[in-house]
This record gives C-alpha cells, structure tokens and sequence, in this order.
C-alpha cells in the first residue's frame, strides 16, 4: 500500500498501462501539460505519437477514438471536464455505444473515455455536471465512478484493458484526496460493488464524489446508535445487482446517494432494481437524496445548498430510520 | 467479390460496377415487393466512384461508409450473399442480422461499416488513418462522405487535424446533386473540394461518373498517403439514379428534381458510358458486355435467392452484446 | 372532434401556432420536404423566411435554435430521427438547458426541440432510440412524450408558447395511428399526466408509444378480472408526481412500461418517486418493462423481442397481481 | 459604460481599453488573495479587440462571447460593478451569482453572455443573427471566438449556413496565440481567416492590438451585414499576457512559452502603443494619461469594493428556476 492523491493514482493506471501495452494511446486537449495532473508527464515519457494534445474538436475526438479501436488500438481519450462529454456525444452514443451489437461483434472497442465531473469549485453550470447515468443509458459502455484512489487506478486499469467502451467518471473535487492504493498491479472489475463500511440497520448507496459524505454522515449516526452500511456501486452500468440487493435483505432500508439531479440520477435505476427485486425485504420507504434538477450555480452558498452533503444524508437516513424503531 | 489491385484491368472495373447495379436493382425490387424489412438508399448511379476508389486500396486499408454503403462495401470485397442476408435481416447477414442495410461491414475487408449517422465515418475514418500511421504500415484511412455530409463540422475537423498529424486520410466526397431531397447548392455554400485549401490539405475534383478519372485521382491520394505526405479530399461529381431512400414517392408529396434531370443523367450513366468507351477502344465487344451482363446478374440473383432462405436470427442470441454478460 | 392521424395532429399543430404567432418559426433539414409528414405544407403556407431548411449541421442547428430564442423569437427546431439530438447534444444540454439558470432569468428560451423516437420499423441502432430521460436528466428542459393524436397537438401547441425549452418526442411508429382531436383551440398543458384507463388492481405508467400496448394489455387482462388502471404522464419531465402516487396509492402496485431501455427508461424515476413517497400504500414489487440495455437490432424477431409489447406487460401485471389474492 | 458609438474618438478607444484592464487586474489581485470563488480567465493584452469590435455596434445589435468574457462585456456596455458582484458571486451580480465568470451577460444590452464551452457561442450567434434578418432591423449578430474555438467544428457549420442565407453576422477569431497550453500552430492548420473563403465568405487578417484597425475592419463588416451583404470572418492577432486562467503556474509543471516572448508583446501592449499613437499625433499628452488611467483605476476600484460588500444570493432564489414550478 502506498498513499496517493486520486489523481496520482489515476496517472499511475495510465502510465502502468501504457508500460504493459504499447497499443495503449493517449488523446486529448492538453493531455501534455494536463489540467488535472492526471495525465501529466506522459508526454515526455511515452513520446507524442502515442500521447497526443489536440486541437479542440471533441466530436472528432470521440469518432477518432471509435476508429483507431476499430483498427486496433486501446484508446484513452480524455474529455477534460465532463461537460464536454455532450460535445463529443454523437460519437459516443451513436457509434461508441453500437457498433457491437450492430457488427454483430465484429467490432470491439477497447475506448476508455476520461471526464471529470461533479461540483464544489464554483465552475459552475457548463463545468459542473456529473453525467454517468446519460451514459448509462445507452446500454454499450461501461461507466466507471471511482470514489477513491484505489479504486479510481484499479478501475481505469481494467478499463484500459477491456475490449468494450467505458466511460471513466473522476470526481473533480477530489482530485487531491489522500487513498490507500495497492501495490503492484492493481485491477478493480467493472460491474462489481463495494461494501466500504458494513452496518445492519439502513443502506447507504453513495455514488463516486458522494463517498466521502456518506462516511461522513454514517460516523455520526453511529453515534445515534444508527448501523450503517454502505455501498460503492463503483460501476454504474451494469450495476452489481446481487451486491445492492444482498445489502438491502439484510438492512431493510435504502438512501442513494448521488450527486447527478434527481432526474438523472443512480437513485432511479437502484429503486426500481431494489423495489422489483427484494421488495418484500423493504421496511421502509427508498429515499434519493441527490442535487435539484437544475444547472449548478456559482455563488459558493447555492452550489453548497444544491449538492447532497453530509447533513442531507443524515437527515434521510434518520426519516427512515425512525420508522425502524416501530 | 471485386478485386482491389491498383492493377485492376479495365474489364474488372466494369464487371465490379455491374455487381453493384445488379445488386441494388434487385434491392430496388425486394423493397417493391415488401420483403425488405426497413429502409434502403441506393447507389445506382454512383457506381464509378465506389468501384474507382477501391480499385486503389488493398485489404488492409480501411474504409468507413454512409447510409447509401451497399457499393461501398461491395467494391471493398464485401461478399454479396452476406450482405443480401444482412439487409433481410438474416442470420447469415455479414452482421448477423443485428445491423442491416445501414450497418453493413466486414472488418476482415477492411470495412469498418454503413453508417446511419451522416457525417459518423469521418472521424471513424481518421481514427483509422491514426491506427494506420501509428502502425507505420503504409495503411490508408478512406471516408466515404455525401454533399449533404460536408456541412457536418466534423469534417472541418477532420481536415484540421489530418492537415497537422499529416494523417493518411483520404476523404472522398460522393457529390450526387442532393442531400436527401435539398438540391446541394441550397444547403452547400462554395464548392466542396475547396474547403480543403485553407488547412493545406489537396483536393481536387473529378467526373465521378468515370471510372478511370476516379481511380486515377484515388492513387494520386494513396501514394502520397502511403509516402507520409497526409490527407486528401477528391470531391466526385456523380448523380443519383434512384430516390434518396426506396419508396420516397410513397409520402413525399413535392417533387425536388425534374424527369428531365434524371434523364439528363442517365444518358452519363458510369456503367453505359463506360461500356462505350471499351467499346470504343476495341477493349470490349456488345455481345462481351452482354455477356458479363448476363453472368454478374446470374451471381447476383443466385445470391440474393440463397439469402432470402436463411433462417433469421435467434432472439436469443441478442444476449452476446449485453455488457457485462460474459 | 375529429378524426385525425398523430402526423397530421403534429401538423395541425404547428400551423396553428404559426398562424396565432408571427415570431414561430421552425428550422431542420428538409422540413420543407418533410420525411414524416409533420412539417408538410408549412413551407409554402408560411414562406421561405419563417420554415427554414437547413443543412445537416444539427451542432449548429441546436445553437442557432437557442440564439435566435434568445434574441426574441420562438423556435421550432425539428432534429428527424431522435437519435440525431445526440448530435445536436452539445447545445441542447450545455446551452438550451442552463442559460435561463445561468443568467439568471434574463434569458428565457422558447424553444421546441421534435424529434421521432422509438422502434418498430428495422431502422435499426442509430435511428430508433427513445432519448425522453437523456434529455430529462439535464433539468432544463421539459420533456413531452405523446401517445395519442389528440395529446400530441395539445402538448405541441404548449410546448411553443412555452417560454422554456421543450423536448417534443413522438413516436416514430405511431405517426400514422388515428385518433379524436378536440376542435378549436386544443392546448394540453406541460407536466399533467392524464388516467387513460381507471382501474384499481394495479396501475400501469405508460410512456409515449408503450400506450397502445398496455391499452391491449389491460384488455386482456380485464378479461382475466384484473382491473387496471394507465396512467400515461404525457410530459417525463418534470413528472406530474401527484397524480401517479394518487394512483399507486389506489392500486398499490404497479407497472412501469417504457420503450428506452432499461438503464435509460423511466422506471427508474417513477420507481423513486412511488418508493419514496407512498412506500405504505405498495402492496407489491414495481415491476419495469422496458427495452434491454442494448442498441436495437434490426432483424425483425429481434427488434420485436425487443422493444415490450402486450404480453410483456401482461405477465408483469400478472406477476404482481397474484400477490394481491394472497 | 464604455460607449458604443461608431463615431467613437480615439480617447473613448484609450478609456475603454482602461476599463477593462483595470478591471483585469483587480481581478488578478483579487484571486491572488483567495477572495474569488471559481476559476477567471483574463483578457489583458486583448482589450483593442473588444473595444475596437464594440466601438462599432449599437446596443441592439448581439454579441456572444466566450470564458474570456469580461472585456466583451465591458465593451458593449456591460456595468463593471454587476460584473464584479457577478465574479464574487454576490446577489447584485449581472446574473445574481448564479453564472459567474464564464457565464456575464447582460440580454439588456445585447450580450448573450460569455460561455463556458469552447465554440458555444457560435451557433448562439448565428441563431441571433437569424433573428436579426428576420426583424429587418439591421441589426447584427457578432460572436467573439479564439483560435482554439476555430478547430470546433460548429465554425464551419456558420461559415456554410450564413454563406447560404446572407445572415448579418460577424465572426471575430482573437487569435491570441493559445489554446490553453497548445501554442496555435500545433492545433489550427493554415491561416484561421482563410476558412472563410471557400464559403464565400469575406475574411481579413488584422493586427488586434491596433484599436484602429479593429474598428475599421468591423466597421467594414457591420456595414456589409447591415445592408444584406451577409456574413464576414475577422481574425484579429493578439497575444494573451496572463495564463490561460489565473493561478495556472500553481498546477502546470511545464512552460509553454518564454518570458522573451511575453516580453517582446507586452512591448505591443494595446493601451501603450494606443497611448504613445495618441502622443505622437498630438492628440493626448502624457499627463492626459495618467490622468485617465488613474480616474478609470479609481471608478473600478470603487465597482469592485463596492460589488465586494453585497450580500450573497439567498438559497431560496434557485426555487425561481425549476421547471414547471411557477
Ligand atoms: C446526423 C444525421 N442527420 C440527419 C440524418 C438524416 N439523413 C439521412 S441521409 C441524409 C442526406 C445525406 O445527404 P448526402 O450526405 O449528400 O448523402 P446521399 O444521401 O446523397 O448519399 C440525411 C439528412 C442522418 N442520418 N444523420
Ligand atoms: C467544448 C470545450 N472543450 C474544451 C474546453 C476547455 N477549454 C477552455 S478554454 C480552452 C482553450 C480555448 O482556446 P481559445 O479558443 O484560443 O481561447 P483563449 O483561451 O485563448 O481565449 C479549452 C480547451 C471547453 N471549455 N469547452
Ligand atoms: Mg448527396
Ligand atoms: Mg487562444
């Protein structure tokens, strides 16, 4: 174990990966000098045939990522912000997310789109949103919402290595966050589910940046006496169905935690996988605590009134709790 | 089926012409008959492009395609049966049934698919041209590309991006006098080839109703491709025969060409004229052409005949693209 | 009332607001022409200035819908095919759906976004999805999903004298569908769902096209004496929450029934919304029938195993209703 | 409060270019001392392309702008205490704190607002020139874009569709020699202006630190647009003296140009060269400077601390933007 910045560990993945597998490339806007640092120094030490800064032209991006796959590669595109994943979304939803099925597999795409998303720097609307589940539902790519550093290097590791797209969701705002990450050749599956805190009592559902409140928020109810437990679904699509479940026979009782609006949020698709499928274990209401359906503001009180922290889940988490001493 | 070699004799070019005609001709009856289960545009009318571009490419080079891809993807080598079957929706269809007319492709060819997203084969079309120059093969990249296509953006993009990377891109735009039923000069300001100038990428335009001038300008393209020397765009001036989609007179109720056109532009029809001009050259006898008439269509017939049998897919089947799944 | 098809309702429609209001004006490629019928006639009826055909540049399209809203007028922006908003994604999710946020207000953008979605015809993965939650989950955008020839009209006539943007999604399958037009002025407001069907064993939600299927379903299964109750939300976005939990609270159980797939379809947010806020009045699991969580397939038997139909969502009602003797 | 006046004297030119470098520099101050909540990426060396381009519309003609965007909206007229509040997000901001640097607009005076996605505000601007034919009021619709914008796509979406129907806007390209860390050659290939000429679109190159030069070429422009000659490109040269955003040397570990370089522009600075033009011709004597720089400092100044003491946006004013909710 050694302790890493999220975003050390996320170039950690890349440059292990593009070690191990000389068909790994890099494209992106400013991949070289990288905003974030997630990329940084793979310029200098891949060379700039396979690590290459563009010009900003996103939906060629996301359609030269599809192509040079097609043809081959294992393709890294990074989008920056994940905003901008809307800009390169033709190629990502029309072609990306299809041409398996469509070839009748003839076509796989080992694509690994990169985005930073979510809120708390006042970047405001068009920098702020967290879009796993748009993705998600178009059914051909794998969307990855690490929440820690382990996860996020284990994670983008095995998304490098699979022959489908997947959609790498890295939460902006925790970037710089600390994390214990394995040594060696760390891989974390796609489609499998975390228990980060076991507990009895209500289930916590947090997706990616909302981890960190959810633990938050489940030390302080322990001091109420309320057992938390907590899930990292760590991919959103395809949901680890059994792991969710299992958790909720057991507790009874379901928050989701997501910081995307409620509209778009992993608090739809868990509900209704939860109220299908172990129903009659449910004591209580499911209760989606997840930011307004609105753009996020700027001013730094709005955009903290509108993203689920702590408090909020405290709250939830207490409403169906209560109900549980009856 | 049609053979790609640059030394393609006159006669090949021909006999690869009449597979398509012969082709979408009996696709233009199946529609007419109802056995096709969804939309078809067809070619006739263009097949010099097709065939005149292929000519110049080897197995190995990619080629992306549009909505209107059966030549395409025929003069790549595509085989005939697989593709029938794939337009009834069989599953012996080159995509199992899964894609369609416009989805067509054959990645052992090189042919990386029909696209229904006007404009999609662009940037898959560069990313292949990536692939090929990481790969240091002599490979090329080849977007096929209609008039209406090149006011998508990404076509700039394209040009910027295969301009600066020197990319072996060869952008070929099929010029058929419509996009969809908008004559192109009401949707395309200034002539397409141009645009190509401001990035220092050559163009050029050719009667895309002769073969040879087709394929003459196509090797031009390729040699520099395959010298490093980048990307190309050949504008091909053609004309299409057929509706835009099977049937359009079925609910368009305004008319968007006149008889006379279409007349005008079957006296240039690439097969006739080029016929004429072997002919001429002492290259080619009348009972010759009708002879190979004759032979391709019996090909053809036999093997649209043979994919009208095959069974269609198993639903369940379906469950290999679930993501996830495996 | 009169008896009209969904197209000519749509058409109906726009006229109308065209007529009442000189600043509509309605924008896309080959309105003119009108490949659905929709948008027939109007170019001669209101000229060359207010019915634009465009070419095919849905980037630009979706931000000139958005400029010209801004700077005063009311914008009808027909995108075709629905998947072709992923092409326009950038300004409908990064411009349309913030701006009024963002600035506060100053900006407000009557703007209706057509599109036609669903399957049922093998047009196959790139022109028959249902994107209703992709454009719901940006919460700045209303979302209409007419069913019938009557709502279709009504929901459109709003949508344009809305000052918002609207996502107006019609079924591409059902354009032809008859149905009773109220006479006059016929406006259906944005965000009120309407009871199709009472009943009060289980309650069916319904969206867009699904309707014609459940109505079969709850036919049959009236005969079985169970007794359903559809409600059918019209707008997805923003749901109208009271009537659907009004009805769950009646039934206690419930079917939601959405073309899009699974991970993308509105069973999530209904399930939330039911097992957050009548979580007591559930008798039964929710059970979602919707599309798989894959591109559709275009071979008949696939498409048609597909997308639900009736006995998809009988055995769903049959599932839970059993429960209910016990 | 920078007047908007073709017949703008050359010491309206001088204070205009003040008032935004005043207002640059507080706010560089300003992020330096931590006071700014979000991100600002500032416009000092460019203020002869705002003041020069502005200098020649009215306040009912539109402009677009980009994440550079204050010295846009000081130009056209924008209030500098509305746009300081705004940056601090406070209530009285321009759009109440909830947009923030990347998002000042004031609709009153024409400016659509500054935008977050590189390329946005390009189809805004074509769509508020369309609006501007359709009035007939003359009025013209500009968009300021960078060098880095010019490889999104959507540029030639506008070139093409306002070629074809001779809409009133004007494309400012502020080549200012980065995108973000790419120096242009790296990501644009050729000449930006040169795009324009295949479309038929008139284009020119000026030296965008030549106040003069600026307002003589869009004069030019504004002229065409206004009596229906349609669209022109104006590429203005000009050089980005800050970083890409203020406070980027904390997290780039590389240098992307030289301080030589740096060096050798700021001795071009707009202002200074203006200042020492002014000089020369007799029109300003060097007190006469100094005299306006520091009554100018002052004005801002006292924007800034006063915009600096207002409250905070009340969480409640979100409700104001829900959809459906009013
Ligand atoms: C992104 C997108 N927009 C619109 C369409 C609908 N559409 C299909 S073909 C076509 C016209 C294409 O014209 P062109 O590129 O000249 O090709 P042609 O049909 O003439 O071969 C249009 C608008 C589409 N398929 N994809
Ligand atoms: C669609 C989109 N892609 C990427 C970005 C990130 N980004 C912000 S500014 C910028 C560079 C813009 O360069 P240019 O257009 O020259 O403007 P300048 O910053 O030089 O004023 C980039 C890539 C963005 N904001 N939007
Ligand atoms: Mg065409
Ligand atoms: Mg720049």
């Amino acid at each position: 174990m050694t302790r890493k910045r999220m975003i050390h560990a996320i170039n950690d993945a890349l440059a292990e990966e593009m070690e191990r597998d000389e068909r790994v490339i890099l494209i992106g806007e400013d991949v070289g000098a990288s905003i974030f640092g997630d990329t940084r120094g793979l310029l200098d030490r891949f060379g700039p045939a396979r690590v290459r800064d563009t010009p900003i032209s996103e939906a060629l991006l996301g359609g030269m990522a599809v192509g040079a796959a097609a043809a081959g590669y294992r393709v890294v595109c990074h989008l920056m912000y994940a905003n901008f994943v809307y800009t390169a979304f033709d190629a990502i939803a029309n072609q990306a997310a299809r041409l398996r099925l469509m070839t009748n597999g003839q076509i796989r795409l080992p694509v690994t789109f990169i985005a930073s998303g979510g809120g708390g720097r006042s970047n405001a609307g068009q920098h702020s949103d967290y879009p796993h589940t748009t993705v998600a539902g178009l059914g051909g790519i794998y969307v990855a919402t690490p929440a820690t550093a382990s996860d996020a290097k284990g994670l983008l590791k095995t998304a490098i290595r699979t022959d489908d797209p997947v959609f790498f969701l890295q939460p902006t705002s925790r970037g710089g966050e600390m994390g214990e990450v394995p040594d060696g050749d760390h891989t974390v599956p796609l489609g499998k589910a975390r228990i980060v805190r076991e507990g009895g009592s209500v289930t916590i559902v947090a997706i990616g940046a909302m981890l960190r409140a959810a633990n938050k928020a489940a030390e302080a109810l322990s001091e109420e006496g309320i057992d938390v437990e907590i899930v990292d679904p760590r991919t959103c699509f395809p949901l680890d169905e059994n792991l969710i479940l299992d958790s909720v026979r057991k507790t009874g009782r379901l928050v989701v935690v997501d910081e995307a609006r409620r509209a778009g949020s992993m608090a739809g698709p868990i509900a209704a996988l939860v109220a299908e499928k172990v129903f009659d274990s449910l004591k209580a209401p499911i209760v989606p605590v997840t930011t307004r359906d609105l753009a996020i503001a700027y001013a730094p009180p709005l955009e903290q009134a509108m993203i689920p922290g702590p408090t909020d889940i405290i709250e939830a988490v207490r409403r169906i709790s209560k109900e549980s001493v009856t | 089926m049609i053979p790609n070699d640059p030394a393609t004799r006159p006669i090949d070019f021909l006999r690869g012409m009449l597979i398509i005609r012969k082709a979408e001709e009996r696709l233009a009856r199946d529609f007419k008959s109802g056995s096709l289960p969804g939309p078809v545009h067809l070619y006739i009318g263009q097949e010099a492009v097709a065939v005149g571009v292929c000519s110049q490419l080897g197995a190995r080079d990619w080629i992306t395609s549009t909505h209107r891809g059966h030549g395409h993807f025929l003069a790549k080598g595509g085989d005939p049966a697989a593709m029938f079957a794939e337009v009834y929706g069989r599953r012996s269809g080159i995509c199992g049934g899964f894609g369609g007319s416009m989805h067509v492709a054959d990645v052992s060819k090189g042919i990386l698919g029909a696209n229904g997203i006007v404009g999609g084969g662009i940037g898959l079309a560069t990313g292949a041209a990536l692939a090929a120059q990481l790969d240091g093969s002599g490979q090329v990249g080849v977007c096929f590309f209609g008039d209406g296509a090149a006011a998508q953006g990404v076509l700039g993009e394209a040009l910027n991006l295969a301009a600066l990377w020197k990319l072996p891109l060869i952008l070929i735009c099929e010029n058929n006098g419509f996009s969809e039923f908008s004559p192109t000069g009401r949707v395309i300001a200034g002539a397409i080839f141009e645009r190509a100038q401001p990035f220092g990428v050559p163009a050029r335009r050719v009667d895309g109703n002769d073969v040879e001038a087709v394929a003459a300008a196509t090797a031009d393209a390729v040699t520099r491709a395959r010298e490093g020397g980048g990307a190309t765009l050949i504008e091909a001036i053609t004309y299409r025969l057929h509706g835009h989609v099977e049937g359009e007179s079925a609910f368009l109720k305004t008319q968007y060409r006149t008889g006379d056109e279409i007349e005008h532009w079957r006296r240039d029809d690439p097969i006739g004229r080029f016929a004429a001009l072997l002919e001429a050259r002492g290259e080619l006898d009348p009972e010759g052409f009708e002879l190979l008439e004759q032979e391709v269509k019996k090909i053809i017939e036999a093997a649209a005949d043979s994919a009208g049998n095959d069974p269609y897919p198993d639903v369940d089947s379906l469950d290999a693209h679930l993501l996830g799944a495996a």
